[in-house]
C-alpha cells in the first residue's frame, strides 16, 4: 500500500483493523479523540463493531468481555483515563486476557493537562493496578513505528493471553507523518486457535471458565506462578531495543523512549557535528525492559544520561541495569513543556567534560 | 535548504492547524520527509493554536523544533510567543489586520500580510489562513506552487465553491511573499 | 431612560442579542475586537423599551442596562 | 410400572453442591435460570456471567461457559461478550450490591444502549458475601454492619428500586420484578425469567428481572422466617409485576407542572 | 439625574472572561447561577464543583470558592463537602457527558442518599470539550465525532433523560428541567434554580435542575440557529418542567401488570 | 489508657478516631470490613460522620472533596478497591490535599483471592495513577504499630498536603492483639491552619480553588517541580525503619516489611540459638524507600534477602539500594500463602553457607 | 404414584421445603449428614399428592420426584 | 512452656473464630502477649474456617504458625489439613461428634470429645466449640480455666441464659481434657 500522511492515533487505528481487531470500546479523553472516531467511522465498513463505553471502568470491561469470548479488540485512553482501567487490567492479566490497550499519555497527575508527557512509566510497566501482573509495554517514536507496534501487539497479546499497553508519549498520538501499511505482513508470533474462549459449552471441551478467583490459596500461587513464568519469558523473547552509535566510542550514553529518543537523535547529530560523543540506547520494550542493551551500552560510557518527559521514572530501570557502574543523570521536562535538542546537547556536552555530576 | 521548518499560530477556528497540514501534504507529494504537530488549548474556539510542520531531505528528527526557521502568525498572542523563538534570519510572516505592533526583531525576514482584510475584500472571510499560507510558500519555496495548488483542489474537492475562493487566496498571499505585492504594516 | 452599554472587548459576536431583541435596534458592527470578533451595537439607542432581553441572552454578559431617571417596574426573573 | 423424573435437576447445573448458606434462595434463582436456558433450548449457546457477591461462584453451578467480572461490571462485560458474538446468549447475574450500588452506571447504560442481554438481578437487600453490610436496596431501619443502628433514611436515603428506575428508560425491552419466598412467586418469578429470556432468544434487546431473595445468615432470621420477612418488609416498598415490554408505552414520567 | 444599573454581572461572578464559544448558552446558565446565589444571599458560604467538560474552568468565573473534580464524580466531591462542612451551600454544575455518562452513578446515589447539594445539569446533548463525540443525550439520527452517520439507536439506545430518571427515586427533593434557548426561558430557568438552592438553603436533600443548552461549535449550527434547532429537536423529547418537589408524591411508576 | 485486644482493622479506626478523623467514606471489601463497620458505629458517637460510598471511586472523590474543605478524613479498602482509587488519588495528590487511606493487601491479580498478600507494593509506592506524584507509605508489623502510624499518617497528610498511604498486608487487618492508645499523644509534625481550605470565600483571603487542572504548561510544570521537591523534603525527613542485629556481625541481611517482618524475626531467634547471624532490616516508610539503611547494613553482609508475600517488587527498591555491591535473592510465597520462620530459616542457611545463589 | 427423593448429603437442613408442603408430610431428620447438617425426611410417603412444592422451594435440588404408574397432569411453571 | 500456640478449625458457623478470641482474651488477662488470627473462605456459613491463638511470655512473633503446638478440630476437613502440621508431641484435640476417622499420627496426644453429642445432651447444641475449647484448656492449661470462665462470663454477659450454658460446656471439656472424663473415639 502506498503511503499515506496519517494522524499517529489514526494510523493506530487502522493499524488495529489491518491486524484484524473488529471491536473498539472506549471513551473520549484528549489527547487520543482521534483514535475513536477513526474506529466509528471505519469499523462499520469493515463489519465491525465500535461501541462508546460510558466510561473507561466500562471500557475495560468491555474488552475483557469480548477477549474472553475469543475476538481480538482494542480500547484507548489518555493517562486520567488510562487509571481508571487499573481494576479492570488486573482482571484481564489474571484471566489472562489478549488485549490491546494504548494510552496516549498527557501531562498529570490529576487532570494535569493535555500536552504529552511520561509519566504514567510506572503505572504502565510496573502494574498500576493491584497483585503480581504486568503488561507488555511497548513504546513507538514514530507513526510508522506506532503502526507496526500495534499491529504486533495484537500478535503478543494472542500469543501470551496477556494484555499488550501501547504507551505513545502524547507528541506520537497527535503528530501526522506518513506510513505505510504492508499487505503481506505475517503475525510476529505463531499463533494457536482460542480454544479456552467462551463462546458457549457444547460438551467437546473442557467449560470456558474466563476468571482470576482462586479460592484455594495453593491455586492461586500456582497461578501467580504460572503468569511470572509467563512475564519471564516475555523476558527473556520479546525484549526490543534500538540503538544508535553504540558500535562505536562515545563518552556519553542517552537513554530515552517514545517521541524524546527523536529529539535525543537530533541533538546526537548535532553533537557528532560539534566533535562531541555520543550515543544512545531507545528501549522500544519497555516491559520487558533491555536491562542487558542498556547495560552493556552504558559500560562504555563514562556517564549516563537518562532523558524523559517525566521528573524520572524510567531512570529506575536504568540504574537497575547499570548497578552503580557509571554515573546515571537526568533530563526532564514536565507539564506538557518538551525537551529539545538544545537542551539535550547542552547536558550531554556538559557531562562529555565531566561537569554536571551534580544531578 | 534540507530542511524548512515552520510554526503556525493563531487563534482556533483561523484554521492554522489546516493549513499546517496541506503544507505536510505538499511536502509528502514531493518525496520529502514530513511531519506536522499540532498543539492547542482546551478552548473549541477563541484558544490559541498552533502547529510545527517540518519539511525534509532526511528523516525528521525532533517533530518540535524551539527555533523554526519561519513563523506565520495569525494574531498578536501568537507574535509576542513565537517572535523571540525565531531563528535569526528566519521569516517571520505576520497578520497585519489582527497585529498592530510592528515586530521587535530586526534580524529577521518579515513579510506583512494583511491577511484578514484580503480574504474579506475576496468575499472568503475564512481564507485568512490561505493567504497567509501563501506568503509563507511565496517567501520559501519550502513546497511548490503548483503542489500546493493541487492540495488545495484536493482539500476542498468536497465543496467545490470554496476551490476557487481558496485558490485565489493563496495566489494573493504568495505574490506578497514573493514581494510581487507589498502592503505597510499598519500601527 | 434605559441605558445599554455593549463591551466591546467582552462581546464574542454570537449575534444572539441581535435576535433577542424585539425592537430590533442591535446589529452587528463591522470593526473587529482585539479577539478577531465583530461584536454587537447599538443602533437606534432611542427606541429601547429596556425590556433587558439582550442582557438576559447574551452568554458573556457583555450587555448591561442602566436607567436614568424614572425607574421602570421591571419582572422580576 | 414405568417411572418418570417430572422434577430434577436441569441439565444446565453442574452437580457440584452450591456454597450457599442454608435456606439462601440464590439456589432457587439459579435453577429456574437453568430450567429456563433448558426449557428455551439455550444452554449449549450460553455464556453467564458471574459478579461479584454471594454469586461469585456461579461459574460452578451452571454448565455453560461463563465469565467472572469484576465488581458491578457484569453488564459491561456483558457487552463486550455479545458484540463480541451476537450469537451468543449472554446473561449476568447480580446481587444488589453489585448492581445497584458500584454497578449502577454499568446496567443503567447497559440497558440504555439496548444491549441484547439478559440480566438477572437478586436483590436481597443487604450485602451478603463481605458479611452484611448496608445496601442501597436496605430497607429503612432494616440492621446491617455499616448501619448498626438500622438504615436511617436521612443519612442514607431511601431503597433504590431498580425494576422502576430501569423501566423509566426509553430503550430496554423487557423489565420485571419477581420474588421466590414462597413456591407460587418462584413459578412467577420463571415466567419473568423465562420472558426476559426469550425476549433475547428473539433478537429484542436488553431484560432485567429483579428478583426478591432472602439472605438468613445476613439478616439473622431463620430460612423460614426470612420468606416471611421479605413479603411483609419487602413486598410492600417493591411491587412485583412486569414494568416493561418490548410493546409498552414509553415509561418516563411527565413533568409535574411544564415549565417555561 | 440619578443612574441606576439594572442588568450588570452578578457579583458571584468574577470579572475573568469565559473560554467558552461565541453563542454558547453555557455562559447564560452560569449567570443564572451566579444571580441566584446573589439574590439568595448564599455566594459568601458557597462552594462550587466545576466538572471536565467545557465548563472545567467554571472556577475562574464563580467568584466562590471553588473544587474542580475528576470527570464525573463531582457529586461524590459534593457529598465530601457537604458532609465535612453542612455549613457550605455546595453545588456542582456539570455537562451531559460528565453526568450522564461517566458520572451517572455518583449522581443518582449522591441524589438517593439525599445529599444537601444542588446539582446543575446543562444538557447540550454532545460532547463540547472534547471535540463533539456522541453524549447519553444526543438526539437519534445526531451527528457527531463517533456517530458519523447520526446516532443509530439501534447501536446506541435512545438518550437518557435525567430529570426523568432521577425524579423516579424516592429521597432526592427537588427535580426539574428547564432551557435556555430564549429570554423567557432563561427566566424559567432560573426560577428552577431558585427554587433548588431555596431547598438547600432550607435544609433539605438533593435537588437538580437540568438545563438545555447549545454548542453551535460542535453542533456545527451557528448560534441564533441553535436556538432553533434546540427548540426543535430537543424539547419534544426533553420535556420543561418541575418533575419533583419536597411534598409532592413518589413517582416511581407502578407495574404495567402486578405479579403473583 | 488501657490496653484493648482489638483487631487490627479496628484498631485502625479506632486511632484514625483519636487523631481527630471524624469522616469516614468507604466501600465494604474483605477483609478489611471491621473498618468501615467500626467507623460506621463509632464515629456518630463522637459526632462524626460515616457514609458508605457507593464504590471506591466515589470513595475516592468524596475524601477529595472533604479534604478539600478542609478536615481530616479517611478511607480504606483492599487491592480491588485500591486500584479503582487510582484516578482519584492521582487527583488528590495533583490537588495537594491530606487523605489517609488504608489499603489492607489481599492476593490478587483480578479478583484473586481474600488471603494476605503484599503485591500492592508497586502500585503503592510508585504511583499506581496516572503522572508524577507520590503518596507517603507506611507499612505496620503489629497492631500497635498500625494505631500509631494512622495516627501519624494524619499528621504527615496535613504537614506535606499530601495522601498517605498505610500499606497492610492482610495479616495486620484481622490479626488481634493488645493495642494502647496513649491519651497524651502530640502531633508528629508541626501543623498549620488550613487556610488554603474552601469553606466559603468571604474576601478575606485568596479563593480556595481545590484543583490540580494547569492549562499552561509551564505553571504545569512547576507543579510538577513544586511536587517532586516535597516528595524530595519526604526523602530526606520522613524515612522510617527498623533494624534487628544490624549493630553486630552478620552474614546474611534480610529484608522485609509488614508482617513478614514479624516471621523473619520469629526465623532470625532461632538462627540465633542455631548459630547462625543474620540481621534484618525493615522498612517501615515504603515510600520514601530507606535506601540509605538498606546500603549500609547490606554492606556488612555476605548475602541479601529479600522476603515478600508477592513475585518479588520491593526486591527492586532493594536493588537500587545496593547497587550490585552484594547478591540480592529473594523469597516469596503468593496467592494468600504465608512464609513461615521455617522457611526463612533455611534460605538464610543456604545463604550463610555461600549456597542459594541460582535465585 | 409421586415419589420424593431427598439427598440427605446435599440437603442443608433449612426446612424450608417442611414449612412448604401443604400436605405436612416432610419433617426434619435427627441424623447429621458429614457437613454437620439435620437433614430433612418424608414422613408420609403415602399422602404426598405430588404437588412438587417442595421441589421447587428447595435451594439446593436436594429434593428430586419421581412418578410411577399413571401420569398426572402438573401446572407447568 | 513458654509459647502456647493452637489452631482451633472448624466449619463457619461452628465459633471456631470466637472460642480463639476468649482463650486470646484469657492470655491477655494473664499479662501474656497474645494473637489471635483468622482465615476463612468466602462462605458464611458451612464454609472452613480457622484461627491460630499464639500466648507467650515474650512478644509474639509470627502470630501464624505452621507447625502449632496443638490443634482442636470440629470436623474432617480440618482433621485432614492441620494433622500432618501438629508439632511432635503436640496435643490433638478431636470432635468426635462429626469425626469419624482415627487420628493417623502416633506421635501426638489425642484427647477425643464428642463436642456436639455433649452439646445437645446440655440442650445448648451451638455450644460444641465451648466444649472443645475446654478439652483444650484442660489439657493444656494454656490459660487457668478460673479467668476463662471469667471471659466466658463476659463474653455473653448481654446474653444471661447462655452463660451458664456456655460454663457448662465448657467444663465438661475441661473434664475430658483433664482426663477426668474420657470418651472413646467411635469409628
Ligand atoms: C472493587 C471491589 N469492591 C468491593 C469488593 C467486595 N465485595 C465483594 S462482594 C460485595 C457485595 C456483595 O453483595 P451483593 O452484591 O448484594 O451480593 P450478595 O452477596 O448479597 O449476593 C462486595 C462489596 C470487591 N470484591 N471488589
Ligand atoms: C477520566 C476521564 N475521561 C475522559 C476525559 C475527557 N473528557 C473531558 S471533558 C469530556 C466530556 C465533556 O462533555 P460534557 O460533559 O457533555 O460537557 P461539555 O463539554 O459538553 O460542556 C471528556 C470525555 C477526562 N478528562 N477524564
Ligand atoms: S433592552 Fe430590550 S429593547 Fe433594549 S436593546 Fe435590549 S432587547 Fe432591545
Ligand atoms: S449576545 Fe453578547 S456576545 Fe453575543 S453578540 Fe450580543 S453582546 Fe456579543
Ligand atoms: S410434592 Fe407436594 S405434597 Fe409431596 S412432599 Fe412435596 S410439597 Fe409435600
Ligand atoms: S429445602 Fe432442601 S435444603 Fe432445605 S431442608 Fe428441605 S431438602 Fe433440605
Amino acid at each position: 500500500m502506498a503511503k499515506k500522511l496519517m494522524k499517529g492515533a489514526e494510523a493506530m487505528g487502522e493499524a488495529a483493523i489491518q491486524a484484524g481487531c473488529r471491536l473498539f470500546f472506549g471513551y473520549p479523553i484528549t489527547p487520543q479523540n482521534e483514535i475513536p472516531e477513526y474506529m466509528s467511522a471505519r469499523l462499520p465498513q469493515v463489519g465491525g463493531t465500535f461501541v462508546q463505553a460510558e466510561s473507561e471502568v466500562a471500557a475495560s470491561n468491555m474488552i475483557y468481555g469480548a477477549a474472553g469470548a475469543g475476538e481480538r479488540v482494542l480500547t484507548s485512553s489518555s493517562s486520567p483515563g488510562i487509571s481508571l482501567m487499573m481494576e479492570g487490567l488486573s482482571y484481564i492479566a489474571g484471566s489472562e486476557l489478549p488485549v490491546v490497550v494504548i494510552n496516549i499519555m498527557r501531562a498529570g497527575p490529576g487532570l494535569g493537562g493535555i500536552l504529552p508527557a511520561q509519566g504514567d512509566y510506572f503505572q504502565a510497566t510496573k502494574g498500576g493496578g493491584h497483585g503480581d501482573y504486568r503488561c507488555l509495554v511497548l513504546a513507538p517514536w514514530s507513526v510508522q513505528e506506532a503502526a507496526d507496534l500495534v499491529q504486533d501487539a495484537f500478535d503478543l497479546a494472542d500469543y501470551y493471553r496477556n494484555p499488550v499497553l501501547i504507551l505513545g508519549d502524547g507528541l506520537i498520538g497527535q503528530m501526522m507523518e506518513p506510513v505505510e501499511f504492508k499487505a503481506d505482513r505475517r503475525p510476529c508470533k505463531p499463533l494457536a486457535p482460542k480454544t479456552w474462549a467462551s463462546t458457549g459449552w457444547k460438551g467437546d471441551r473442557p467449560r470456558a471458565i474466563i476468571n482470576s478467583l482462586f479460592l484455594d490459596p495453593e491455586a492461586l500461587e500456582r497461578h501467580n506462578q504460572k503468569l511470572a513464568a509467563k512475564y519471564a519469558a516475555m523476558e527473556r523473547d520479546e525484549k526490543r531495543v534500538a540503538e544508535v552509535g553504540t558500535d562505536g566510542q562515545y563518552e556519553v550514553l542517552v537513554v530515552a523512549y517514545g517521541t524524546v529518543a527523536r529529539v535525543v537523535y537530533t541533538a546526537l547529530d548535532d553533537l557528532r557535528q560539534a566533535g562531541v560523543r555520543a550515543a544512545m540506547v531507545r528501549p522500544v520494550s519497555l516491559f520487558p525492559f533491555p536491562y542487558e542493551a542498556v547495560r552493556r551500552a552504558a559500560e562504555k560510557a563514562k556517564a549516563v544520561l537518562v532523558a524523559e518527559l517525566s521528573t524520572g521514572q524510567m531512570i529506575e530501570d536504568v540504574r537497575l541495569a547499570v548497578e552503580g557502574r557509571v554515573p546515571v543523570h537526568f533530563i526532564g521536562r514536565q507539564g506538557g513543556m518538551l525537551l529539545t535538542p538544545e537542551d539535550i546537547a547542552a547536558r550531554v556536552r556538559e557531562l562529555a567534560a565531566g561537569e554536571g555530576s551534580h544531578a | 535548504m534540507a530542511q524548512h521548518d515552520v510554526v503556525i499560530a493563531g487563534f482556533g477556528g483561523q484554521g492554522v492547524l489546516l493549513v499546517g497540514k496541506m503544507l505536510a501534504y505538499a511536502g509528502m507529494r514531493e518525496n520529502k520527509e514530513v511531519s506536522w504537530f499540532p498543539s492547542y488549548g482546551p478552548e473549541m474556539r477563541g484558544g490559541t493554536c498552533n502547529c510545527t510542520v517540518v519539511i525534509s531531505d532526511r528523516p525528521v528528527g525532533s517533530p518540535v523544533v524551539q527555533h523554526p526557521s519561519a513563523i506565520i502568525v495569525l494574531n498578536l498572542p501568537s507574535l509576542d510567543k513565537f517572535e523571540p523563538l525565531l531563528r535569526s534570519g528566519g521569516l517571520l510572516c505576520v497578520n497585519t489586520s489582527l497585529i498592530h505592533r510592528q515586530p521587535r526583531r530586526d534580524d529577521v525576514r518579515v513579510v506583512a500580510v494583511p491577511a484578514n482584510d484580503i480574504a474579506i475584500e475576496l468575499h472568503n472571510p475564512r481564507g485568512a489562513n490561505m493567504v497567509a499560507l501563501g506568503a509563507y510558500v511565496g517567501s520559501t519555496g519550502a513546497v511548490s506552487e503548483r503542489v500546493l495548488e493541487e492540495v488545495i483542489q484536493e482539500t476542498f474537492a468536497g465543496k467545490p465553491g470554496l476551490v476557487e475562493a481558496n485558490l485565489q487566496a493563496f495566489r494573493r498571499g504568495v505574490a506578497i511573499g514573493r514581494g510581487e505585492s507589498t502592503q505597510e504594516v499598519t500601527a | 431612560m434605559p441605558q445599554i452599554v455593549i463591551d466591546a472587548e467582552g462581546c464574542k459576536g454570537c449575534e444572539l442579542c441581535v435576535h433577542a431583541c424585539p425592537q430590533n435596534i442591535l446589529a452587528m458592527g463591522t470593526n473587529l475586537n482585539s479577539k478577531g470578533y465583530f461584536y454587537a451595537r447599538m443602533v437606534e439607542p432611542m427606541r429601547c423599551i429596556g425590556c433587558r432581553l439582550c442582557c438576559i441572552t447574551c452568554p458573556d454578559v457583555a450587555i448591561t442596562m442602566r436607567v436614568s431617571g424614572t425607574m421602570y417596574h421591571y419582572f422580576a426573573y | 410400572m414405568p417411572e418418570t423424573l417430572v422434577f430434577g435437576k436441569p441439565t444446565a447445573l453442574t452437580e457440584v453442591p452450591t456454597h450457599y448458606c442454608p435456606g439462601c434462595t440464590h439456589g432457587v434463582i439459579h435453577r429456574l435460570v437453568a430450567e429456563v436456558l433448558d426449557e428455551l433450548d439455550l444452554t449449549r449457546r450460553t455464556v453467564g456471567i458471574a459478579p461479584v457477591g454471594c454469586s461469585v461462584l456461579a461459574y460452578n453451578y451452571f454448565a455453560t461457559d461463563f465469565h467472572e467480572a469484576s465488581h458491578g461490571r457484569a453488564p459491561a462485560v456483558a457487552t463486550g461478550i455479545k458484540r463480541a458474538r451476537p450469537d451468543l446468549i449472554v446473561f449476568s447475574y447480580q446481587g444488589d450490591g453489585d448492581l445497584a450500588s458500584i454497578g449502577l452506571s454499568e446496567v443503567l447504560h447497559c440497558a440504555n444502549r439496548g444491549e441484547k442481554v439478559t440480566v438477572i438481578f437478586v436483590n436481597n437487600a443487604i450485602y451478603g458475601m463481605t458479611g452484611g453490610q448496608m445496601a442501597p436496596t436496605t430497607m429503612p431501619g432494616q440492621v446491617a454492619t455499616t448501619c448498626p443502628l438500622g438504615r436511617d433514611v436521612e443519612q442514607a436515603g431511601y431503597p433504590i428500586r431498580i425494576a422502576e428506575l430501569i423501566s423509566t428508560l426509553r430503550t430496554p425491552a423487557f423489565v420485571a420484578r419477581a420474588s421466590v419466598h414462597s413456591p407460587l412467586h418462584a413459578v412467577h418469578a420463571k415466567e419473568m425469567i423465562r420472558r426476559a429470556f426469550r425476549c433475547q432468544k428473539e433478537g429484542r434487546c436488553f431484560s432485567l428481572v429483579e428478583v426478591l431473595s432472602t439472605c438468613p445468615t445476613n439478616w439473622g432470621i431463620p430460612p423460614a422466617e426470612s420468606l416471611t420477612w421479605l413479603e411483609q418488609h419487602m413486598l410492600p416498598y417493591y411491587p412485583l409485576g412486569v414494568f416493561k415490554t418490548p410493546e409498552g408505552p414509553d415509561r418516563a414520567p411527565l413533568p409535574l407542572f411544564g415549565g417555561a
